[in-house]
């Protein structure tokens, strides 16, 4: 072991050492852990080998707006790891879409169509009543994420590939969580047309092609027509991730994030003497999107001491021992935050944690997934959702200055 | 290696031996097929198929959705079949493979190009709504002559299947639940299946229904797709050995009457599957009525 | 002896299931791996046998053997002094590439790993031919090579087991846990009983076949029975059908002795071969 | 309640497979895992000292999209961690695991594929188990909803799972420890711990009582409980496999 105390006192390097560079090539595993892990002798503090603390995330930026050609952009930077995320809004005729003349006949809830929506007005200032917002939003796809990894963006990552597990692994958390966070409001995405009460005209008009019955008669009598959706603003939201060093999915999450925050729809109506949707083009019509609340989302990796711990003949140790011998001793795994393309190289086991925080401060998670291990349990996952809080007061800042 | 293993010479020589004798590894008659066994899922359209070792699973489906703009009075219909390392080991997973396109192909031809299911039934509202259709079919176990398999898998599952009646209303499409009517049987206008001939020793013999090592060994094959009223629908003499013309001709005649054979075979078993449900259907039902006396 | 153990992955094997005969060093068979407790608190050394395979516990007294028996459809991994029957794939100057069970690396066969085999006198194999060999070595590390040999390299002979090239006949597939039984089935002295490992075919087959002359068995570890009836005649080719189909009913329907004797008599019924 | 049904080594192609059946989803599958062998088109991206895990999730009724990539990459994760592949004859080859929906509805683009992986995770062991692939542990998996109202549901029924504010998916070790954990929906962290414990009775079979007094949970059998579900499968199919050995003893 004299090599980690060359690179951990590198004022008096003993004659046959390897330049730090090239021992965190050859043995990374060793290097992180004698970053970690120094010689009790040296007094170094127990840091990372790129400098951070444990539970510290790296330097964050993020810039909205920079694409001119989209609805809404942002760019975000996590240390090395950068993605653009753009928004482009297009419109769907409600009647391209096939489903929309369907209506389920009662009974069966699995699928609720909402087609005559403007039946009950009151659903727009009901906040929340967000399940006709999951269905409009989720079955008719109004949400259109698409990630990609660029050519370059990673040793490995060449021209023409088809789109690696990984990015579409990736575009499907992405699409899951706008869902499952229900970030859009549906009713943002819709565009309605008041028809116009014709008054004494209506009924004769009706008289012409066919004859009237007593139901039509009543409701044209009663009250003014109802409101009807007549199209929909779908959001195409591309990421690519130019460069990566590590954690893509909270740089492609936070670049989502900013740039729906910066995403304008322009002022559409039905236009009805042509029978099309108009936009407006003036900047002053257009309107931003109401977001619900602001998911952060946080990455962590476990950098065990034991790099063949799980493949090495020894005794997995049952629940019960590892506590007891958690509790003394020096600790055989770290929990890194926000892990680098370095670190990511020696992790196995992973955890990542979108939470959301209300007025009153309270922490709220969305997600929580972990998986690769068996060292991070109730205690380590408590905690995490304690960082994962603070990381997101320092996102909501950042996301605000942008 | 997308490829089965080649088989050895042993092997090779001694099915070639055996078939000059009239013998086959299981035992079987040259013109016969394997034991056939259809069941049902619980879902209509779901049907699990045994062919000797070869099996295979299908599953029916179908949405509404918007029709082809060229064809505003047809619904749609796909086959959508996909070789994965489940049912052999030499099958890649999200690969696609020749055989895999060389199947696909056939199914096509046999089934959806003769329209055996009638697409313009599937109309709901011209230019604004179909029923879309999808045959999924599942090779789960890959012994051989998987066409002939997957073929009247598919057909059994499109005659078994009922999608949700849907009616028009004010312009307006409204689907019904299960449970609130009846739902309909596709409209089945004939029934094509797939007849494969392997041809060994120089022509000198030709047997229906090969193993995976009958195929290997075989030095041609011949496909005939034919309905019960001996239209023949698909006829591929795609690669191997030539084959004597006359010889289409009189396997013609086999192809037909087998096609015969398995059309009642499904026949029946259909009839005796719905029958079940009709059954078990009324049972739920008067269930139900009894609950609501109490 | 006790209810039988069935263990999972991961689970330990008591030392009361162990052979308790210390003079000789236990040997483990495939599916179990001896782990050591790196826990402070018992003693250094402590040692744990665990399962890695879902299986039943068998354990030989005489031989001081403890091993798992796992699912017959899994796949053969080769095992040294293993017999197998193989398939030459290619050759190339110093070896015959050969594959043992499809889908994986070639096994290599040494061009003069033969019975009296020199330069000028070693066989000439051809692809797709079979050779009946013993596992000689799996090599050591990652991308091991298999090795496999058809003479044995004390005595020079391809005895016992009757290695070297498999002319004529036929293999059929069986699991490798149908092989396995096979195989002890055929290397135990046949005088002791009809019914070894709960297999009665193959000597049922055995007498009924007698009279027609007799046939040639071979079992490979890997799943594979080569049968040669050519003492047969004209009968040869019903005569190996039968033989294969009974082997293979009896392996995928699990038959117990009883039914083994009577699917023997009913195939060799309608073949017409019963005697 | 019904439990789940499985099945072990129904095919014959493959080297291990497995078909299991989840009454309240109504969702079956079936599973094949061949290994080890060899990948040769991806020979580079091989590990040199490992097998390489394969995962492949095919929908019974429409194509593979995204989130059949997603869940592909959960349960690779995972089943690395278990499999052991240094064992003999497993460095550099592949352990390629198929799991096919054949029963149940298919999940939509974008909707959570939760309710699944439970049932995808139980095939995919049963598969390795009957395929001999040599592993370190077993595990078992439990699915659990919140409702609106804060009720904790185990293995809610589709329709339960949509209308739920929280779906939690948890594997637990045979050794007890949390091996995976899929969280999704608005919770707190609280609720989280009331969740595993839930999990881990399902899992396990737990003695532990709740945190906050109220009933012990019984020492039930294995019967019920997950893991003793796995278990008396694939003792039964040994003891019918292993007929001649154990009845001669």
């Amino acid at each position: 072991m004299a090599t980690p105390a060359a690179t951990a006192a590198p004022s008096v390097p003993p004659s046959l050492s390897l330049p730090p560079s090239q021992f965190a090539r050859l043995q990374p595993h060793a290097y992180l852990l004698a970053h970690l892990c120094p010689p009790s002798a040296s007094n170094q503090p127990s840091i990372r080998a790129n400098g951070r603390a444990p539970s510290q995330f790296r330097v964050t930026s993020a810039n909205a707006g920079s694409l001119t050609h989209t609805n809404g952009s942002a760019v975000v930077r996590i240390g090395d790891t950068a993605a653009v995320c753009g928004v482009r809004a297009e419109l769907l005729h409600t009647e391209d879409i096939a489903s929309w003349s369907v209506s389920q006949a009662s009974g069966s809830n699995k699928r609720r169509r909402l087609a005559d929506l403007g039946g009950k007005p009151s659903e727009e200032e009901d906040d929340e009543d967000t399940e006709e917002d999951r269905a409009h939003i989720e079955d008719l796809n109004l949400l259109v994420p698409n990630l990609s990894l660029s050519t370059g963006c990673a040793p490995g990552f060449i021209p023409g590939a088809a789109p690696s597990a990984l990015a579409q692994s990736l575009s499907h958390q992405i699409l899951s969580l706008l869902h499952s966070t229900r970030l859009v409001r549906a009713d943002d995405l819709r565009v309605w047309y008041q028809p116009p009460n014709l008054g004494p005209e209506e009924p004769e008009r009706h008289n012409e092609d066919e004859p009237m019955d007593m139901d039509a008669e009543q409701s044209a009598t009663a009250e003014e027509k109802p409101r009807e959706i007549k199209a929909f603003w779908v959001l195409y939201i591309d990421i690519m991730i130019i460069s990566l060093a590590g954690n893509p999915f909270d740089a492609a999450w936070a670049a989502v994030l900013a740039a729906l925050r910066d995403t304008k729809l322009p002022k559409a109506w039905w236009d009805v003497d042509n029978e099309t949707i108009v936009c407006s083009d003036s900047v002053a019509d257009a309107r931003k999107l109401s977001l619900r609340g602001l998911p952060v989302s946080s990455s962590f990796g476990v950098f065990e001491a034991d790099a063949a711990a799980g493949w090495r003949a020894h005794v997995i140790p049952d629940v019960t021992e590892q506590e007891q011998k958690g509790k003394k001793g020096s600790p055989e795994r770290w929990i890194l935050a926000d892990p680098d393309g370095y670190e990511e190289g020696l992790i196995q086991e992973r955890a990542s944690i979108v939470v959301d925080k209300e007025k009153d401060g309270k922490t709220t998670i969305v997600r929580m997934e972990k998986n690769g291990g068996w060292t991070v349990d109730t205690e380590d996952l408590r905690q995490l959702v304690e960082i994962s809080g603070r990381r997101w007061d320092e996102m909501k800042r950042i996301l605000d200055q942008c | 290696m997308s490829k089965e293993a080649s088989l050895s010479v042993a092997e090779r020589e001694f099915i070639l031996e055996a078939l000059r004798q009239d013998s086959r590894l299981d035992g079987r008659r040259a013109d016969q097929f394997r034991p056939l066994n259809i069941s049902f899922g619980e879902e209509y359209g779901h049907v699990k198929l045994e062919l000797g070792k070869t099996r295979i699973i299908v599953r029916i489906s179908s949405e509404v959705t918007k029709p082809r703009d060229d064809r505003p009075f047809d619904g749609l219909f796909n086959i959508n079949l996909e070789l994965s390392a489940m049912g052999s080991p030499a099958w890649e997973n999200g690969r696609t493979n020749e055989l895999e396109a060389y199947v696909t192909h056939v199914l096509d031809s046999v089934i959806r190009r003769s329209n055996a299911l009638d697409t313009e039934s599937l109309c709901i509202l011209k230019g604004v709504s179909c029923w879309s259709i999808r045959a999924d079919v599942h090779i789960i176990d890959y012994d051989g002559n998987i066409t002939d398999a997957a073929c009247i898998a598919i057909m059994t599952g499109l005659q078994h299947f009922r999608r949700p009646d849907a009616v028009v209303r004010d312009g307006q499409v409204v689907v019904y639940g299960v449970e609130e009517r009846v739902p309909v049987a596709l409209n089945i206008t004939h029934k094509p299946l797939s007849i494969t001939f392997n041809t060994f020793n120089e022509g000198h013999n030709v047997i229906l229904d090969s193993t995976r090592k009958e195929e290997q060994a075989s030095e041609g094959e011949l496909v005939i797709g034919i309905n019960n009223g001996g239209d023949v629908c698909f006829m591929s003499k795609f690669s191997g050995a030539p084959i004597d013309a006359m010889e289409v001709v009189t396997q013609s005649k086999v192809a037909l009457d087998k096609v015969k054979e398995i059309n009642a075979q499904i026949e029946k078993v259909m009839q005796t599957d719905l029958a079940k449900r009709a059954k078990k259907g009324m049972a739920e039902e008067s269930r139900a009525t009894n609950d609501r006396e109490i | 002896m006790s209810a039988p153990l069935i263990l999972l992955p991961g689970d330990e094997v008591l030392r009361d299931h162990l052979p308790s005969n210390n003079s000789n060093p236990l040997k483990l068979g495939p599916g179990l791996r001896l782990l050591s407790q790196p826990s402070s608190k018992s003693k250094a050394g402590n040692h744990v046998l665990t399962a890695t395979q879902a299986g039943l516990v068998t354990t030989d007294a005489k031989r001081n053997t403890v091993s798992i028996l796992s699912f017959s459809n899994r796949r053969y991994i080769p095992t040294v002094n293993d017999l197998v029957i193989a398939q030459i794939h290619h050759s190339s100057i110093d070896y015959f590439h050969c594959m043992v069970t499809p889908h994986t690396a070639h096994a290599l066969l040494g061009q003069l790993s033969f019975e009296g085999a020199t330069k000028k006198t070693r066989p000439m194999l051809k692809q797709g031919e079979l050779v009946y060999a013993r596992v000689l070595s799996i090599g050591v590390g990652a991308g091991a090579e298999v090795e496999l040999t058809c003479v044995n390299p004390a005595t020079g002979k391809s005895e016992p087991g009757g290695l070297g090239p498999l002319v004529g006949g036929m293999v059929f597939d069986v699991s490798t846990g149908m092989a396995a039984r096979l195989l002890r089935a055929s290397s135990s002295s046949s005088e002791q009983s009809d019914t070894i490992d709960g297999l009665t075919v193959v000597s049922e087959l055995g007498k009924k076949l007698e009279s027609l002359g007799g046939f040639e068995l071979a079992v490979g570890r890997n799943g594979k029975v080569w049968v040669d009836c050519s003492n047969a005649g004209d009968s040869a080719i019903k005569a190996t059908i039968a033989i294969g189909r009974c082997l293979q009913t009896t392996d995928e329907k699990n038959l117990n002795p009883a039914d083994q004797k009577k699917l023997v008599t009913r195939t060799l019924r309608e073949m017409n071969l019963a005697s | 309640m019904v439990g789940p049904t499985a099945s072990l080594s129904n095919l014959s192609r493959a080297d291990g497979s497995a078909s299991f059946k989840c009454p309240t989803t109504g969702c079956s599958v079936l599973g094949s895992v061949n290994a080890p062998i060899e990948l040769p088109a991806r020979r580079d991206a091989l590990k040199p000292e490992e097998a390489t895990v394969e995962v492949f999730v095919k929908p019974g009724n429409t194509t593979a999209g995204v989130g059949e990539r997603y869940v592909e990459g959960i349960l690779r994760t995972m089943l690395q961690k278990v499999i052991l592949g240094r064992e003999r004859g497993f460095a550099r080859r592949g352990v390629v695991i198929t799991l096919a929906i054949i029963g149940g509805d298919a999940v939509e683009r974008g909707d959570s594929y939760l309710t699944l992986l439970p049932a995808l995770l139980q095939t995919a062991l049963l598969a390795l188990l009957s395929a001999a692939v040599p592993m370190s542990m077993t595990f078992s998996t439990a699915l659990l909803a919140v409702t609106k109202s804060g009720d904790i549901i185990s293995d809610p029924s589709p329709v339960d799972a949509k209308t739920a504010s929280s779906l939690h998916v948890l594997a637990f070790s045979s050794k007890g420890h949390l091996l995976l954990n899929e969280s999704q929906g608005r919770f707190d962290f609280d609720t989280w711990e009331f969740v595993r414990e839930r999990a881990y009775s399902t899992c396990r079979g737990a003695v532990v009582a709740g945190s906050d007094g109220d009933i012990a949970m019984d020492e039930e059998g294995e019967e019920g409980r997950a893991d003793g579900f796995i278990r008396e499968t694939v003792e039964d199919h040994l003891h019918r496999d292993y007929a001649w050995k154990i009845d001669s003893a």
